[in-house]
């Protein structure tokens, strides 16, 4: 297949644009795979691609259930960052960080990573403190950071309520400008065409019905278009974690299922060019490139599985959007949608061998999972190819739960619908 | 003076040194109202109750209600929500097994705790709230836009109250009267209550004396 | 310009002139006109620019479904982008504008990306811009630079900078039965269920109810008068106009918004500008209606295409012709009763262009009405004219095979009305979570089976619509055939997403950009998914459904903000916060809270009060608002077992008139929250808990009560409102309450250390209890909070000759972190007793919440960071939110920990420091490092030191 | 999302607040087994469909309720009060 550039674009376009070939193939299943993978989302579709691009296994199948991308890939804010605080996070959000700086040239897929910069606003002292905490935290891990003062702010986000008398006055904030955002389903695409280019079998409508079984061992599975035996099972389900798991006996986790909404407004001319976050409630905001203010807030907060939201949050996120950029208030909201998080018992993600024979799994995302793509599916197709995690996982462990290694950025304990 | 008690009851609001969070920080006049049009929204704190949670212990509610209707003269049925106004005194139901009860009588929490003794709890509120009273023909309207809950007539007896919220402000209101609400809100949050309530009820025009 | 408004007719008042200006050119109107209607009557057929290629676009429809026509309202400086004219209702002072276009809507320089044609096809962006992979431009810089072009020329109007000055309302409502749209379906509904009694309420989108009877038939317009002057006099029904329901959420819950002042130029004070309605239906009637969509063929975009039904809204209901000389292209009956209507009105219909090879007698017979030659078996392949349509060319059509035949033939007309089927509107519906349906007969989705909440009636179920032949594209030659005008998209579009592999309706959807419009595709996605249909040759519904999500239209950010637009949280006050104003005190806001931060005296930093308040305290005495504590009243015969279970130590052992400090943990056995709980009577408590943690103690012990020890007979209430709190700290403390407190006294004998008495001060019953938190001699004095400005002032009054001053959080900090007590910076969540030295409080008598699991393997680790002091060796100030470290600053190291507080510390002259450290216990004596690289980029010795500076036996505050 | 209070009748989910699973069995308060602590704190079955959790009545009457509720739909189909259920010391299924 050609490779996209600016002059195939020409070239096709005086003919027409009919020379253009699928994004990627469309093919039966084989009857076996060195590696199959549950779920053709943004972190199957990226292990997929590492597996072949850097494992060299290339005898792979991807199995979704509906159509390539259909999950949080996007569903999403599209927000990519490293700011964490805690060691069992940074170096792998750092790690994924990098892997976007140079993935559409990795993919020769524009993916239109924006390295605008994510701002989290500071409202009191505290905050401020806290703030530097986090940014110190990602200097001494590798990650980039820097303190934003207010006059900075109002020259670089022109509508922001800097107003000393707001309800929740704006002292500074924390920056990394590295951060950015992406352009959420072309990371499904270009990973589905650079896993494809590769030799990896992508099966869309193929829905994992069951596993086959050698005593514990996992030998295959089950789908909607004829059983596949594979001598790794990789589960990468999200939302679907729970149901997946339960089709291999494993019946409890430590995942909820919880819904996030994400919002849209009318294309506007460009008003914010980077992304802010809110620190006096929980919102995350930034500018498509179409124009429309993209934002969320906090998940629902109660177990489900339908991709739908309720009232309170919707008005909850747009109260604080507003707060922050009062103009705004005239903007109209054109699409709101949902996406189901598995939130984890400590906020952060899994990564691991097991739990049973022949399996691994990656689940636990929260959501943090758009911006974790690159480095989740990295790191999960190490550890499916050498059968033991990366350093960069290890503490993304399954037992860490019961062994108390929690990693709880909020220190909210195992109230997954905090986090 | 009432018996001494452990702090908590023998603490009446005496008024001579009671400051409500609202002094200095209410308008009174008329605002939202055009030329030639009366107010269809009185809005007016009611300052210097008694006020006292009651909760009974499993299977001693109805004593718990004897005890209300002794010491407060609320005669109060077994349904949720029910409850009794006069003019000196009044209590609802706010909660299974638990009632709001206020007057004006500076006794009255002490009066209650000796009522209802091992029958349950008493819990003096009479600093902890704060209680607003909102009358006119356009109280419900002027409420709705804060509330969501039914005052309509059949969802709301006179008497009878309910708990509720708008977002961080907790709220227990009663109905007092035809269109007449007592809000009950903790008492750090009375001016943030105030200043909306009187902004949503500006489109109707109201009153405050 | 030529007038194009008709004399007579239609719901506008022509005794009512309205002046307005569009572009900076003054126009005028009728009250009851829409901007579209009366730039329309005035003759006006450019409204706009579409989004990427900036081609000429006029008005396509009349009312909400409007892809084209959008424009910017600025009133008092704010700025309303994305307005559809054709829903903008006019009002003296209007100023709109269009948008989207450089320098000015008849001249767009943009329109230069139309020349580009095939270039700009849809994923282009996805196989170009990724730049060079090495130099300068590597990585994501070349893409980045290209964005910036391509924001500006992307987005539609600006939202400026000037705050919304409206007012925003929310309102809470309650129905038996919600009807949607107030055409004749949805009146006959709301009379039924207004005449069961029902209470109703009734929304219509526009200014004027009765939908369609306002301009489909005189007869229409008279029984919606009747029933609506019968269902005004209903009290049981409320009738919302200009009142779109928008969300459909579970539970029976939509939300709706009422435009309450858009259509006046001043509002009275106190209207909100919007008003989001939530109503809560026992049962909701949808009656929708159905939209027109057109047909996609080369050119079908020129200003002067328009949807029949629309162009017959525009004459009807607003008396504003849409053109003179027309041309009608129809795929089913339809149209040609819009033809007759709109002969009627004035426009000469010139022909009527049918794909159907035969057309039946009732629409025979009113193309005979409207005057029109019938061409049937023919389709328009193109248009022509500039920015206004001149005419349009016709050819022979076979429905079944699409195949074009014969020659061009070319009419002259000045509007082509496009009719190509109807789409009824089940956007609720299907937010209710219903699948919709595909008709084989109506060529439409449909909604399918309620599940009783809801039910759909009129067209909006199919009913009356008139079945199409299923033909959605000419397939012609000669330019661009659109799809989704707003974001141009075109058939090719379509057609390269299935080439592409992109054909599911999503991925079409996602990879074209189809129906993402403000129109949200209203009338472009059946049309776009019929062409992937032909394109995978399989029929429509397999192309997939779309699913509606909320908003149906869109609502203003401020609308859904309400009331907290401008007012986001309520402020929380305590009793004294007007003294603590007055004494000049810097407010801080701990959560909704607000606290004095210090309460500095003229010309001092806020670090030179702090210090001289702490200074204070340890020499003479200071008072602080302590208020905000959470405050718990525990009672019951199992009180004290209660918390026994509650606390990690030991409370059922606890004296009367005792307080005792307690540690809570999580289940998970770290630490939740910490302060001390007083025994007022053998079964009753006063608890405190942090300011922060209040509510969530309260629920974390509610939840425990009633859901895993309801046997245990304890009530809880929260009385944090109810009592005033105030601490008087310092060797002179005593002094200050001997001289005001009555009827107790508050020597060491009465009160000892943790001891609790009741008194009077300055008349006003108080209750003490001897506790420190500065490890000064120290009381909390506690007292109705209608009281506490009183009481605060008699404690002043007392102590002003003991120097007794008034000291903030700064100062409290100071205080606490020299005797290392720790707060919520260090109980965070991710803590264990251990780590902060209070395993002495860790009963090992009795089982606790948390006493299960706080020995597991990762809550024991010898590697955790545990609570020790650090010192700036220095002499720099140490800064909030620095790591330590062990190396220098060119070479740092690993994080080994966190400065959790830091201040001056008064005692030593020196900035010390609390500090989470990795094995802290062991590096007591050693050195380190603070370092800030984010911030100050200080980079501080320091010295590790046992976490309690001050006074470790406790012999002060004992004292 | 309406929850019908048992107390207070049909309310706005924005009154309630989410307490989560209703069907773990929190183990004898001296146990020792650290298992089923574990599974007490972390493990959790996470239905896709019916599912009974807990709700406080927080902006209400503070009432801790047990809510049946599809997880696929968000139907409820029951409501009742925290201790009527038993549902704290009920086994797992």
């Amino acid at each position: 297949m050609a490779e996209y550039s600016a002059w195939q674009v020409l070239r096709n376009a005086v003919t027409g644009n009919t020379g253009w070939k699928p994004a990627w193939r469309k093919p039966e299943p084989k009857p076996q795979y060195d590696v199959v993978i549950i779920g053709g989302g943004g972190h199957g579709l990226s292990t997929a691609y590492y597996l072949a691009a850097n494992h060299g296994l290339t005898n792979v199948a991807v199995c979704e259930k509906g159509w390539l991308g259909s999950g949080n890939i996007g569903r999403n804010t599209t927000i990519v960052r490293s700011n964490y605080l805690l060691e069992g996070n940074t170096p792998f959000y750092e790690h994924s960080m990098k892997l976007w700086e140079n993935l559409s040239h990795e993919l020769n897929y524009n993916v239109m990573f924006s390295q605008r910069g994510i701002i989290n606003l500071c409202h009191t002292p505290a905050q401020m403190d806290d703030a530097a905490r986090r940014g110190n935290a990602m200097q001494l891990m590798g990650a980039d950071s820097r303190m934003v003062m207010p006059d900075e702010l109002a020259r670089r986000i022109p509508g922001l309520d800097l107003s000393a008398n707001a309800r929740f006055p704006v002292l500074g904030g924390l920056e990394q400008p590295r951060a950015g955002t992406a352009r959420h389903d072309a990371v499904a695409w270009g990973y589905a065409r650079g896993a494809d280019r590769r030799g990896v079998d992508i099966l869309e409508n193929c829905e994992v019905t069951g596993f086959l079984r050698d005593g514990d061992r996992v030998t295959g599975v089950m789908t909607s278009r004829g059983e596949i035996r594979a001598k790794k099972v990789a589960v990468c389900v999200a939302g679907s974690t729970g149901a997946v798991m339960k089709l291999a006996g494993i019946d409890t986790l430590p995942i909820e299922s919880h819904v996030l909404q994400a919002f849209v407004t009318e294309a506007l001319k460009p008003m914010v060019d980077t992304v802010v976050t809110f620190g006096g409630g929980h919102l995350y905001l930034s500018q498509s490139d179409k124009g429309g203010l993209v934002f969320g807030g906090d998940i629902d907060g109660y177990n489900t599985y339908a991709q739908r939201g309720n009232l309170p949050i919707v008005e909850d996120v747009m109260s604080e959007a507003v707060a922050l950029f009062p103009a705004a208030a005239k903007v109209r909201l054109l699409r709101s949608w949902g996406g189901i998080m598995d939130m984890s018992m400590d906020g952060s993600p899994i990564i691991t061998t097991g739990p049973l024979p022949g399996m691994y799994l990656n689940c636990g995302w929260c959501y943090g999972g758009f911006k974790a793509t690159p480095a989740s599916g990295w790191c999960f197709a190490h550890t499916i190819a050498k059968n033991e995690p990366h350093p960069l996982n290890a503490a993304y462990s399954l037992d860490r739960f019961h062994r108390g290694y929690v990693i709880d950025e909020k220190g909210q304990g195992a109230t997954p619908w905090k986090h | 003076m009432a018996k001494q008690r452990p702090g908590f009851i023998a603490d009446p609001v005496m008024r001579a040194r009671a400051v409500s969070p609202l002094a200095g920080h209410i308008e009174t006049g008329q605002f939202g109202v055009a030329v030639g049009q009366s107010p269809s929204v009185r809005l007016g704190e009611r300052f210097g109750l008694s006020i006292a949670e009651v909760t009974a212990w499993k299977g001693r509610e109805s004593k718990c209600r004897a005890a209300i209707k002794a010491t407060a003269s609320a005669a109060l049925k077994v349904a949720p929500g029910s409850g009794s106004v006069k003019t000196a005194a009044g209590a609802f139901n706010i909660a299974p097994m638990r009632w709001l009860v206020s007057g004006e009588s500076p006794e009255l929490v002490a009066n209650l705790a000796d009522a209802v003794s091992e029958d349950g709890t008493v819990t003096d509120l009479s600093h902890g709230r704060t209680v607003i009273r909102v009358d006119g023909e356009k109280s419900r309207w002027v409420l709705a836009k804060l509330f969501a809950v039914d005052l309509s007539d059949a969802a709301m007896p006179r008497g009878n109250g309910l708990a509720t919220a708008h977002h961080d402000i907790f709220a227990q209101i009663q109905r007092v009267g035809a269109d007449a609400f007592d809000v009950y809100v903790f008492r750090s949050f009375a001016r943030s209550f105030w200043h909306l309530l009187c902004r949503s009820a500006e489109e109707a025009g109201y009153r405050v004396d | 310009m030529t007038s194009h408004r008709i004399s007579t007719g239609g719901r506008i008042d022509r005794d009512k002139p309205v002046a307005f200006t569009f572009d900076g050119k003054r126009y005028s109107g009728f009250e009851g006109d829409t901007l579209a209607s009366a730039l329309l009557a005035s003759g006006v057929r450019l409204f706009g620019r579409s989004f990427k290629y900036h081609r000429p676009r006029g008005l396509l429809a009349a009312g909400y479904e409007e892809p084209n026509a959008l424009v910017t309202v600025t009133t008092d400086g704010a700025r309303e982008p994305n307005i559809r004219a054709t829903e903008l209702e006019i009002h003296d002072g209007l100023v709109a504008e269009s948008q989207n276009r450089f320098p000015s809507l008849a001249y767009d320089l943009m329109a230069v990306n139309g020349l580009a044609g095939k270039v700009f096809s849809a994923g282009f962006y996805y196989k170009t811009f990724m730049g060079p992979v090495i130099g300068p431009l590597k990585g994501t810089r070349f893409w980045m630079f290209c964005e910036t072009f391509i924001r500006r020329a992307a987005g539609l109007g600006a939202a400026g900078t000037t705050p919304d000055p409206s007012r925003y309302e929310r309102m809470n409502a309650f129905c038996d039965v919600l009807v949607v749209g107030s055409g004749p379906s949805g009146l006959e509904a709301a009379r039924k269920a207004a005449a069961d009694g029902k209470r109703v309420i009734l929304c219509e989108t526009a200014a004027s109810f009765g939908g369609t009877a306002n301009w489909s038939g005189k007869d229409g317009e008279m029984f919606a008068d009747t029933v609506l002057s019968g269902l005004k006099s209903e009290p049981n029904v409320q009738l919302l106009n200009r009142t779109t329901v928008w969300g459909y959420y579970d539970g029976n819950t939509l939300a709706a918004l009422e435009r309450v002042t858009d259509h006046v130029g001043r509002p009275r004070a106190g209207k909100p500008r919007h008003r989001h309605w939530v109503i809560r239906a026992g049962h909701v009637v949808i009656a929708t209606g159905a939209l027109e969509r057109g047909f996609v063929f080369p050119g079908n975009d020129r200003p002067g295409v328009m949807l029949a039904d629309s162009a017959q809204r525009f004459a009807c209901e607003y008396g504003a012709l849409p053109g003179r000389r027309m041309v009608v292209f129809a795929n089913n009956d339809s149209a040609y009763q819009a033809a007759a209507r709109l002969r009627e009105r004035g426009a000469e219909i010139v022909a009527i262009v049918d794909v159907r090879p035969t057309v039946g007698d009732w629409a025979q017979s009113l193309a005979a009405e409207a005057g029109a030659e019938t061409i049937p078996a023919h389709a328009v392949t193109g248009t022509s004219g500039g920015k206004s349509l001149t005419g349009v060319t016709i050819r022979g059509f076979d429905a079944e095979t699409g195949n074009l035949s014969g020659s061009k033939r070319r009419i002259a007309c000045d509007t082509l009305l496009v009719s190509g089927g109807w789409s009824p509107v089940l956007h609720l519906a299907s937010q209710a979570g219903a699948k919709p349906v595909w008709s084989d007969k109506l060529h439409a989705f449909l909604p399918p089976e309620s599940d009783g909440a809801w039910e759909a009636v009129g067209s909006a179920a199919g009913e009356g619509i008139e079945p199409p032949e299923p033909v959605f594209e000419i397939a012609a030659t000669g330019g661009k055939a659109f799809v989704d005008f707003q974001h141009d998209v075109t058939a090719d579009d379509v057609r390269l997403a299935h080439r592409e592999g992109f054909q599911s309706v999503e991925h079409l959807k996602r990879y074209t950009t189809l129906g993402m419009a403000t129109d949200q595709g209203k009338t472009a996605n059946v049309p776009g998914m019929a062409i992937m249909a032909a394109a995978l040759g399989k029929p429509i519904p397999e192309v997939g459904t779309t699913r509606f999500r909320p908003p149906f239209t869109g609502a203003s950010l401020g609308a859904l903000a309400a009331e907290r637009y401008g007012d986001l949280r309520p402020e929380r006050l305590t009793p004294m916060h007007d003294q603590h104003v007055a004494a000049g005190a810097n407010m801080y806001a701990a959560g909704l809270w607000f606290r004095p931060e210090s309460y500095n005296r003229p010309g001092e930093t806020v670090e030179e009060a702090y210090v001289r308040e702490a200074r204070n305290v340890r020499r003479n005495v200071g008072i602080v608002d302590v208020s905000t504590l959470g405050k718990i009243d525990i009672q019951g015969p199992d009180a004290g077992e209660f918390l026994n279970r509650v606390y990690t130590n030991n409370f059922g052992s606890l004296p009367v008139n005792k307080a005792r400090y307690g540690l809570m943990l999580r289940e998970d056995g770290f630490a939740l929250d910490d302060g001390t709980t007083w025994r007022l009577s053998e079964d009753r408590f006063l608890m405190t808990t942090t300011t922060a943690n209040a509510g969530r103690v309260m629920q974390h012990m509610e939840f425990y009560l009633e859901c895993v020890w309801p046997d245990l007979r304890v009530n809880l209430t929260s009385v944090t409102d109810q009592w005033a709190g105030a601490a008087v700290s310092g060797p002179k403390s005593r002094d200050v309450l001997a001289a005001c407190v009555k009827l107790t006294k508050v020597d060491n004998d009465t009160l000892p250390f943790m001891g609790i008495v009741h008194g009077k001060i300055a008349g006003a019953p108080v209750m003490i209890c001897r506790l420190s938190f500065s490890g000064e001699r120290a009381y909390e004095v506690y007292c109705g909070a209608h009281h506490g400005p009183h009481v605060w002032d008699a404690l002043m009054n007392a102590g002003a000759s003991h120097d007794i001053q008034p000291y903030g959080l700064e100062a409290l900090g100071t205080l606490r972190i020299e005797k290392g007590h720790v707060t919520g910076a260090e109980i965070d969540g991710r803590t264990t007793a251990r780590d902060l030295h209070l395993d002495w409080m860790l009963s090992k008598k009795k089982p606790f919440i948390g006493s299960a699991m706080m020995d597991r393997e990762g809550l024991t680790d010898p590697r955790r960071w545990t609570l020790v002091g650090v010192i700036s060796l220095s002499g720099e100030k140490l800064r909030g939110g620095s790591h330590i470290v062990d190396g220098p600053a060119e070479k740092p190291g690993r994080s080994l920990g966190h400065i959790t507080a830091m201040c001056y510390s008064p005692l030593y002259g020196k900035y010390i420091g609390l500090a989470l450290v990795e094995n802290g216990v062991a590096r007591i004596g050693t050195r380190g490092f603070a370092t800030d690289p984010a911030r100050s980029k200080t980079h501080i010795p320091v010295e590790f030191v046992n976490h309690v500076f001050y006074d470790p036996k406790g012999g002060r505050m004992h004292g | 999302m309406i929850i019908t209070c048992p107390h207070c009748g049909p309310r706005d989910l924005a009154e309630f607040t989410y307490q989560g699973d209703a069907t773990l069995s929190r183990p004898e308060p001296a146990s020792t087994d650290q298992e089923a602590w574990n599974a007490y704190v972390y493990d959790r079955a996470n239905p896709a469909g019916e599912h009974r959790e807990y709700w406080q009545h927080a902006g209400g009457c503070r009432k801790f309720l047990v809510v049946t509720r599809n997880t696929l739909t968000h139907a409820i189909s029951g409501v009742e009060f925290a201790p009527a259920t038993g549902s704290s010391r009920r086994k797992r299924s």
